[in-house]
């Protein structure tokens, strides 16, 4: 079973991004399953968001607290939440940051990466320099890098779960994998 | 698994009631709630009492807006067969007790009278059968002689009825002007009355007292109503019929001819009551100069006003406050002294003051009243009525009279005490039946029900197209406005259906079919009905 | 108004449990007949909860459903959208609640019908108190009335709700006041009601003799005499037109007649009195009517 | 077979959908919310003939319910909590008036203090309303609940409650097997019930009934209740047959050997098969119950299911306070005549959304030698 945390702020598409991740998992012929921790839906507020992946079906329904992945949406989250808590050793955190990934120092034994995902996004039109919409590039990243989802079947989530800007989103998605 | 093996459906006994009715509260009989009742009970209406006949006025208007014609001739004639008559010559003082006369004018009865009495003429009424061997003689063929051969025929009596004219009727006949009162009319009234059967006309008897005294022996009661029979004059002035006439003799010679005629063109009357003013106007339809010279006021003369108003409309001089003290026949005709008068007493004699005045007149007609043959009235175990017993009255108290005689008549011959139903009231009413009889003041209508209106206005002939001829003078309103006026009425304290209490009944108890049927298995007995009932014809008792 | 040409047909079963004279089943009857037997009704918590009969019997020839007391409105419109969707649009779904179930514990539901203009004819009768529980105050129980929980008169401060504007507010198709004590306009406006299509409100002055201290005789006679004192005011609002008063009397009889014939006003001074008084009279006059 | 992702709710909107109810009449509350939304967009888009009526609170929401189910339509809502809460009064009457309202309750606690997570206190609070209630555990089973609901209701003439745990049921994206309408509509026959507001046949419902009848009409509400196992039973079968998917009133998981029994309601089954799966791997025979109708309560079979085990561990999501957790009541009630019966623990777990983890579980039947089964259990 492969389990994956996001964290984000509301409005960031974080929900939206576990549901398009968990969408494409099972469009690759996995079970899956997405939910979120949800408070009052607050823009700006951190918000959890989890996805599981496993080749049977699923029965657990508690939060995820030992992920395989951690994907941040806001680098600027990892100063705040602890985004690693609980990784599995050699677990991966997805940091959307323009820093460099030696900037992070968790203690936990896992792997980091940085990507410019913010950058992408506002190339694409996708959201506002204060509040860029990363949470399909980023999934891109994440393909690339984990190579755990296919590329393909992201692109045939997308639409069912974005509602504006499904093309832009999609282009965004393949340079984020590209670049990757 | 284990399973424990369960029924499969679900039967009708599993689901056997639901919380639904089906059923109506019929069962519930409400009327076990009550402590008081409605009870169905007319009451008298106050032009009922107003009229001398009593007349069921409500009655018979509900039955013309009902549209009932046949029920509204019945309702007037078991008081009054002289309803076209009486439309026309009675001054209705059933009017002048209306209780809409202070909320925005009486009803006009009389116009709704006439017009229902016009009808009546074309309806005979149904004969009555013979049910008594017993015999009534009536002396005189005026409307209250006719009237009580009328009702006692109705009872079931045998009447010979006497008349010393060629003709019934009395003054109907002889005396009213055809412009008040035409002719056919009252002929035709007459002859209706007589299709009750049972009465046996003798005309051309003149009855002294020896033939009352006949009569008395020979019947099982009498009634006289000879009318007066002679002419009143005053002290110093003799009837000559060359200078000085009776009115009432011209009146008739009038009836009976259509004209008179008179030598000169200068005619002066004298009297104030109704035949004054009768002569008169008839006279002053030959074109000739008429003056009425009476001891009162015009205001205060006895004529009915509508014949005053028309007299001075058609050009009729009234000299009034004048008392005829001398007249002198001179060669140009008559000379008249006349002194003023101050006032007139109660018994006729005029106070006289200073004032003298004269005046030339062709001719003079005395019309002061008449007077009785006193020696009848002696006779003992007769009845008396009409203007002999009472003295000059209206149609409508001759007709009282004699249907009063009528029914004290039948209770002697049936030895039953006669008594008025209600002293107070005067009131009687030959057929209905009611426990309680109250007259329905204004306070009791429920003048919620009602809005203002005015009466409707009568069309008169002008003055100068009435003084040529005879032709009745008030025009016979049209149907429409009979109908508008008769929905005035009231109706006090007599059921016209309107259904009110039927509308507001919160129990559904109430049905209105001629009158008000309560069904008590359900009526709780709130009063609502009785409340708001316009015209107080529901009572509420004690339920015991 | 020719009671001869009201029709015969009655849709009400006798032996109801109304009180003697009251203006409730005398009202309902007679909605009753305007409305026809294409009606049901739905009715919360009030008087005639008991008024129309004990299980397994019934006082109303047309449907009805009993339902709780805050939710009348809400059920009818849950009715009628029933109603729509088996094609039968043409069945008046009519709401028959009391002022408690209306001015109070109902006023929530009601606005939300009348907010999403719910095709129904709400009415009610408005007996001024919670009469069925045994005579307590409630909104529409009017200033300086007895009532068991008012026991010294409701305080001058608490005046009627004005519930005829509340409705207006949500601009429904047809708004109007009414009393069975004047019958040409209650048979007119029901008739309106009943041919306007949307949230439609009537609301009726009802007699309570109990209620009200009134001997049951003097029932309708008391609704006129409040009209005709202008406690109370015919009035209609057609939607897209302005309100119209659609009575007035000739000059209106002084409050005092009015309260003075009720027992619930008997405790009353002339002082009291001349404050109702005047305002009733600032009513009228902001109606116009002064 | 037809297989696709969507939220807990979203799989109840379509089980409704499937359903083809006449009126739905809804109030948001989360976690309910995303069932109505659907439910909406599929009113407008036309997907679904019924009206939809946006009424302003749940209590004339489900008063609008009542009006329609009266008027002889399938009528349908859905709310939580304190929405539920507010519908407290019609939720009776609607059972007295045995009318066949079918209505979702995504779970969710009651304040106060404020809280929009899930436990059961909710629905638990209303058990005794004449309602017959259905938990449900995963997507698939709240769509083919809805399903079965309306066919059970309207049989039973009771109506039902079928509840969903807000969040890690409702907001959950899971895969679930879509039906066809045509598969529905087989199984789910039109509504036509025998008695509901005719203006041709005029009848009143629920006029004042005294007491000799009432006492009658309620005997009347368990009669059915007690009928209804059958009804039920025949729905499973039927479903089964149209769908291929096995339900009942409970389901046993690793229960034939165990020693050690889970009892639960809800969404996080799920998450005690997990903790099962674990300590069956550390050598312990644990088991677990899971129990889909509270109403009608399945004592019968409960108690030949778990008669013979050594512990019962009732894991409630909801407390009657100052008694003991609502399903421990009817759990051991089930169990009171059996000569042997088993240790039954009243636990209780996960208020107001607190996490439930496996290892919590696991740890917690370990510790089984030292629970006690006299009083109420809470985690530490």
């Amino acid at each position: 079973m492969i389990e994956i945390r996001f964290h984000g702020r509301g409005g960031q598409g974080a929900v939206i991004a576990s549901k398009i991740l968990a969408y494409a998992y099972f469009l690759d012929g996995y079970h899956s399953q997405a939910f979120p921790t949800y408070g009052a839906e607050r823009r700006g507020a951190p918000v959890a968001a989890y996805v599981r992946v496993d080749d049977k079906f699923i029965n657990v329904r508690s939060p995820v607290v030992n992920p395989d992945y951690v994907i941040v949406m806001s680098g600027k989250l990892a100063d705040t939440v602890d985004v690693s808590s609980g990784i599995k050793e050699n677990g991966l955190i997805l940091i959307n940051s323009e820093l460099n990934a030696d900037y992070y120092n968790f203690e936990e034994k896992c792997r980091v990466m940085c990507f410019d995902v913010s950058g992408i996004a506002l190339k694409y039109g996708l959201g506002t320099k204060i509040m860029p919409i990363i949470n399909v590039p980023i999934l891109g990243v994440f393909s690339k890098i984990t190579n755990s989802v296919s590329l393909e079947s992201l692109k045939r989530a997308t639409p069912r779960f974005v509602s504006t800007g499904i093309d832009k989103n999609i282009e965004a998605l393949e340079e984020a994998y590209n670049l990757a | 698994m284990e399973s424990v093996d369960y029924q499969n459906v679900i039967s009708d006994k599993d689901i056997r009631r639901f919380p639904i009715s089906i059923t109506t509260t019929e069962v519930n009989l409400t009327g076990s709630w009550r402590f008081y009742k409605p009870e169905f009970k007319e009451k008298i209406s106050p032009c009922s009492v107003g009229c001398p006949a009593n007349t069921n006025i409500p009655k018979y208007i509900h039955y013309l807006l009902k549209n009932d014609m046949d029920r509204a001739v019945e309702v007037l004639r078991r008081e009054n067969p002289f309803p076209a008559t009486c439309g026309r010559v009675c001054p209705h003082f059933c009017q002048s007790k209306c209780n809409r006369k202070d909320y925005d004018g009486a009803v006009e009865i009389k116009q709704i009278e006439r017009f229902v009495g016009d009808y009546a003429l074309k309806v005979p009424p149904k004969k009555a059968k013979v049910l008594s061997s017993k015999k009534v003689a009536v002396v005189g063929g005026g409307p209250a002689g006719l009237s009580c051969a009328y009702f006692l025929a109705l009872g079931g009596y045998r009447v010979d009825l006497f008349e010393k004219e060629r003709f019934l009727g009395g003054l109907l006949i002889y005396g009213i002007p055809d412009y008040r009162l035409p002719k056919e009319v009252a002929t035709k009234e007459i002859e209706n009355i007589l299709e009750v059967g049972n009465i046996n006309v003798n005309l051309g008897v003149d009855v002294n007292k020896e033939k009352v005294e006949e009569l008395k022996k020979n019947y099982d009661a009498v009634f006289v109503a000879l009318g007066l029979s002679e002419d009143k004059t005053p002290g110093n002035v003799a009837i000559d019929n060359e200078h000085v006439f009776s009115g009432y003799e011209l009146l008739k010679e009038i009836k009976v001819n259509g004209r008179v005629d008179l030598d000169g063109d200068n005619i002066s009357v004298l009297g104030g009551g109704n035949v004054a003013f009768d002569i008169a106007r008839s006279i002053r339809r030959a074109g000739k100069d008429v003056n009425i010279i009476c001891m009162e006021t015009l205001e205060t003369s006895p004529a009915f006003e509508d014949e005053k108003k028309e007299a001075i409309e058609e050009g009729i001089k009234v000299v009034d406050s004048r008392f005829l003290q001398n007249l002198k026949i001179t060669d140009r005709g008559l000379h008249l002294q006349l002194r003023g008068v101050d006032k007139v007493l109660d018994n006729y004699e005029p106070v006289l003051n200073d004032y003298v005045e004269y005046m030339d007149t062709d001719i003079l007609i005395v019309a002061i009243g008449r007077k009785r043959e006193e020696s009848i009235l002696g006779i003992e175990g007769v009845f008396f009525g009409g203007d002999f017993y009472n003295g000059a009255k209206t149609v409508i108290e001759a007709v009282a009279s004699g249907k009063k005689a009528a029914f004290e008549i039948m209770a002697k011959l049936e030895g039953k005490e006669f008594k008025l139903m209600n002293e107070d009231d005067q009131f009687f009413r030959s057929t209905d039946d009611f426990d309680e009889y109250k007259v329905i003041p204004f306070e009791r209508i429920n003048i919620n029900y009602f809005s203002e209106q005015k009466p409707i206005k009568l069309s008169r002939l002008a003055a100068n197209e009435r003084v040529n001829n005879f032709n009745e003078i008030v025009m016979k309103p049209s149907l429409e406005k009979i109908l508008r006026e008769a929905k005035r009425c009231f109706s006090c304290g007599v059921c016209n259906e309107c259904k009110t209490c039927w509308f507001f009944c919160p129990d559904m108890c109430i049905d209105v079919h001629e009158k008000v049927d309560f069904d008590y298995s359900f009526c709780k007995g709130c009063g609502v009905c009785s409340e708001e009932c316009p015209r107080g014809v529901i009572d509420m008792v004690e339920d015991k | 108004m020719d009671f001869r040409e009201v029709t015969n047909i009655e849709y009400m079963n006798q032996g109801d449990f109304a009180c003697p004279g009251c203006g409730a089943g005398l009202s309902m009857r007679h909605a009753l007949k305007v409305l026809g037997d294409k009606t049901l009704i739905v009715m919360p918590a009030s008087c005639w909860s008991i008024i129309s009969g004990v299980f397994p019997t019934a006082a109303l020839q047309v449907p009805l459903m009993h339902v709780p007391f805050a939710t009348a409105a809400a059920v009818a419109s849950g009715v009628k959208n029933a109603f729509r969707k088996k094609g039968q649009e043409d069945v008046n779904v009519v709401c028959w609640a009391g002022d408690g179930g209306t001015f109070d514990i109902g006023l929530q539901a009601l606005s939300g019908a009348a907010e999403r203009k719910e095709d129904i004819i709400y009415v009610c009768y408005d007996n001024e108190a919670y009469m069925n529980t045994g005579i307590q105050r409630s909104s529409a129980t009017p200033p300086g009335a007895w009532t068991t929980t008012t026991p010294t008169g409701n305080p001058l401060i608490y005046e009627k709700k004005d519930m005829f504007n509340i409705v207006v507010s949500h601009n429904p198709a047809y708004v109007a006041t009414a009393t069975i004590a004047y019958p040409d306009d209650f048979y007119q406006k029901f008739e309106k009601a009943k041919n306007a299509k949307g949230f439609r409100f009537i609301h009726l002055l009802s007699a309570c003799p109990p209620g009200w201290r009134i001997d049951s005789k003097d029932s309708v006679k008391t609704m006129r005499l409040a009209v005709e004192s202008g406690v109370f005011v015919l009035m209609e609002k057609e939607q897209g037109k302005p309100t119209k008063v659609t009575y007035k009397p000739d000059r209106f009889v002084p409050i005092k007649e009015y309260l003075l014939s009720q027992g619930r006003y008997k405790h009353l001074d002339k002082d009291t009195i001349n404050k109702l008084q005047i305002m009733i009279n600032e009513h009228l006059a902001s109606l116009g009517l002064l | 077979m037809n297989k696709d992702m969507m939220l807990g709710s979203e799989a109840v909107a379509l089980g409704v959908k499937l359903s083809r109810p006449k009126v739905i009449s809804a109030y948001p509350i989360t976690p309910q919310t995303h069932i109505i939304e659907k439910l909406s967009e599929m009113v407008d888009g036309g997907e679904l003939d019924a009206s939809f009526i946006r009424v302003e609170s749940e209590l004339s929401a489900i008063s609008a319910a009542l009006g329609a189910s009266q008027a002889g339509v399938r009528a349908f809502t859905a709310t939580s909590s304190h929405g539920l809460a507010l519908m407290h009064e019609i939720l009776h009457w609607i059972a007295g008036s045995r009318l066949p309202v079918v209505l979702v309750n995504a779970n969710r606690a009651i304040g106060s203090p404020w809280n929009i997570w899930t436990d059961q206190s909710d629905s638990m609070s209303q058990r005794d309303l004449g309602w017959m209630q259905v938990y449900c555990e995963t997507a698939q089973e709240a769509l083919d609940t809805v399903l079965q609901a309306f066919y059970v209701a309207e049989k039973v003439l009771l109506p039902i409650m079928v509840m969903i745990d807000g969040f890690i049921l409702s907001h959950t994206l899971e895969e679930v097997i879509i039906p066809s309408q045509e598969q529905a509509d087989k199984f789910l026959p039109p509504y036509k019930p025998e008695y509901f507001l005719d203006v041709d046949n005029p009848l009143s419902f629920g006029n004042a009934a005294k007491g000799d009848v009432f006492y009658h009409l309620r005997e009347d509400m368990q009669c059915s209740m007690e009928a209804s196992f059958g009804v039920i039973r025949e729905a499973h079968n039927r479903f089964d047959e149209a769908f291929g998917r096995k339900y009942d009133f409970v389901e046993g998981y690793c229960l034939d050997d165990a020693e050690i029994v889970f009892v639960i309601a809800g969404a996080l089954t799920g998450t005690i098969r997990v903790a099962v799966d674990k300590l069956r791997d550390l050598g312990i025979k644990a088991g677990l119950l899971k129990i889909r109708y509270f109403r009608p309560f399945p004592a019968d079979i409960i108690k030949e299911l778990l008669k013979t085990k050594e512990h019962v561990i009732v894991l409630n999501r909801s407390v009657s306070f100052g008694s003991a957790g609502q399903l421990t009541q009817e759990v051991k009630n089930a169990l009171y005549y059996e000569p042997n019966k088993p240790n039954i623990y009243d636990y209780i777990l996960s208020l107001g959304g607190k996490d439930v983890f496996v290892e919590d579980i696991v740890n917690l039947a370990k510790d089984v030698g030292n629970l006690k089964t006299s009083k109420m259990l809470w985690r530490e």
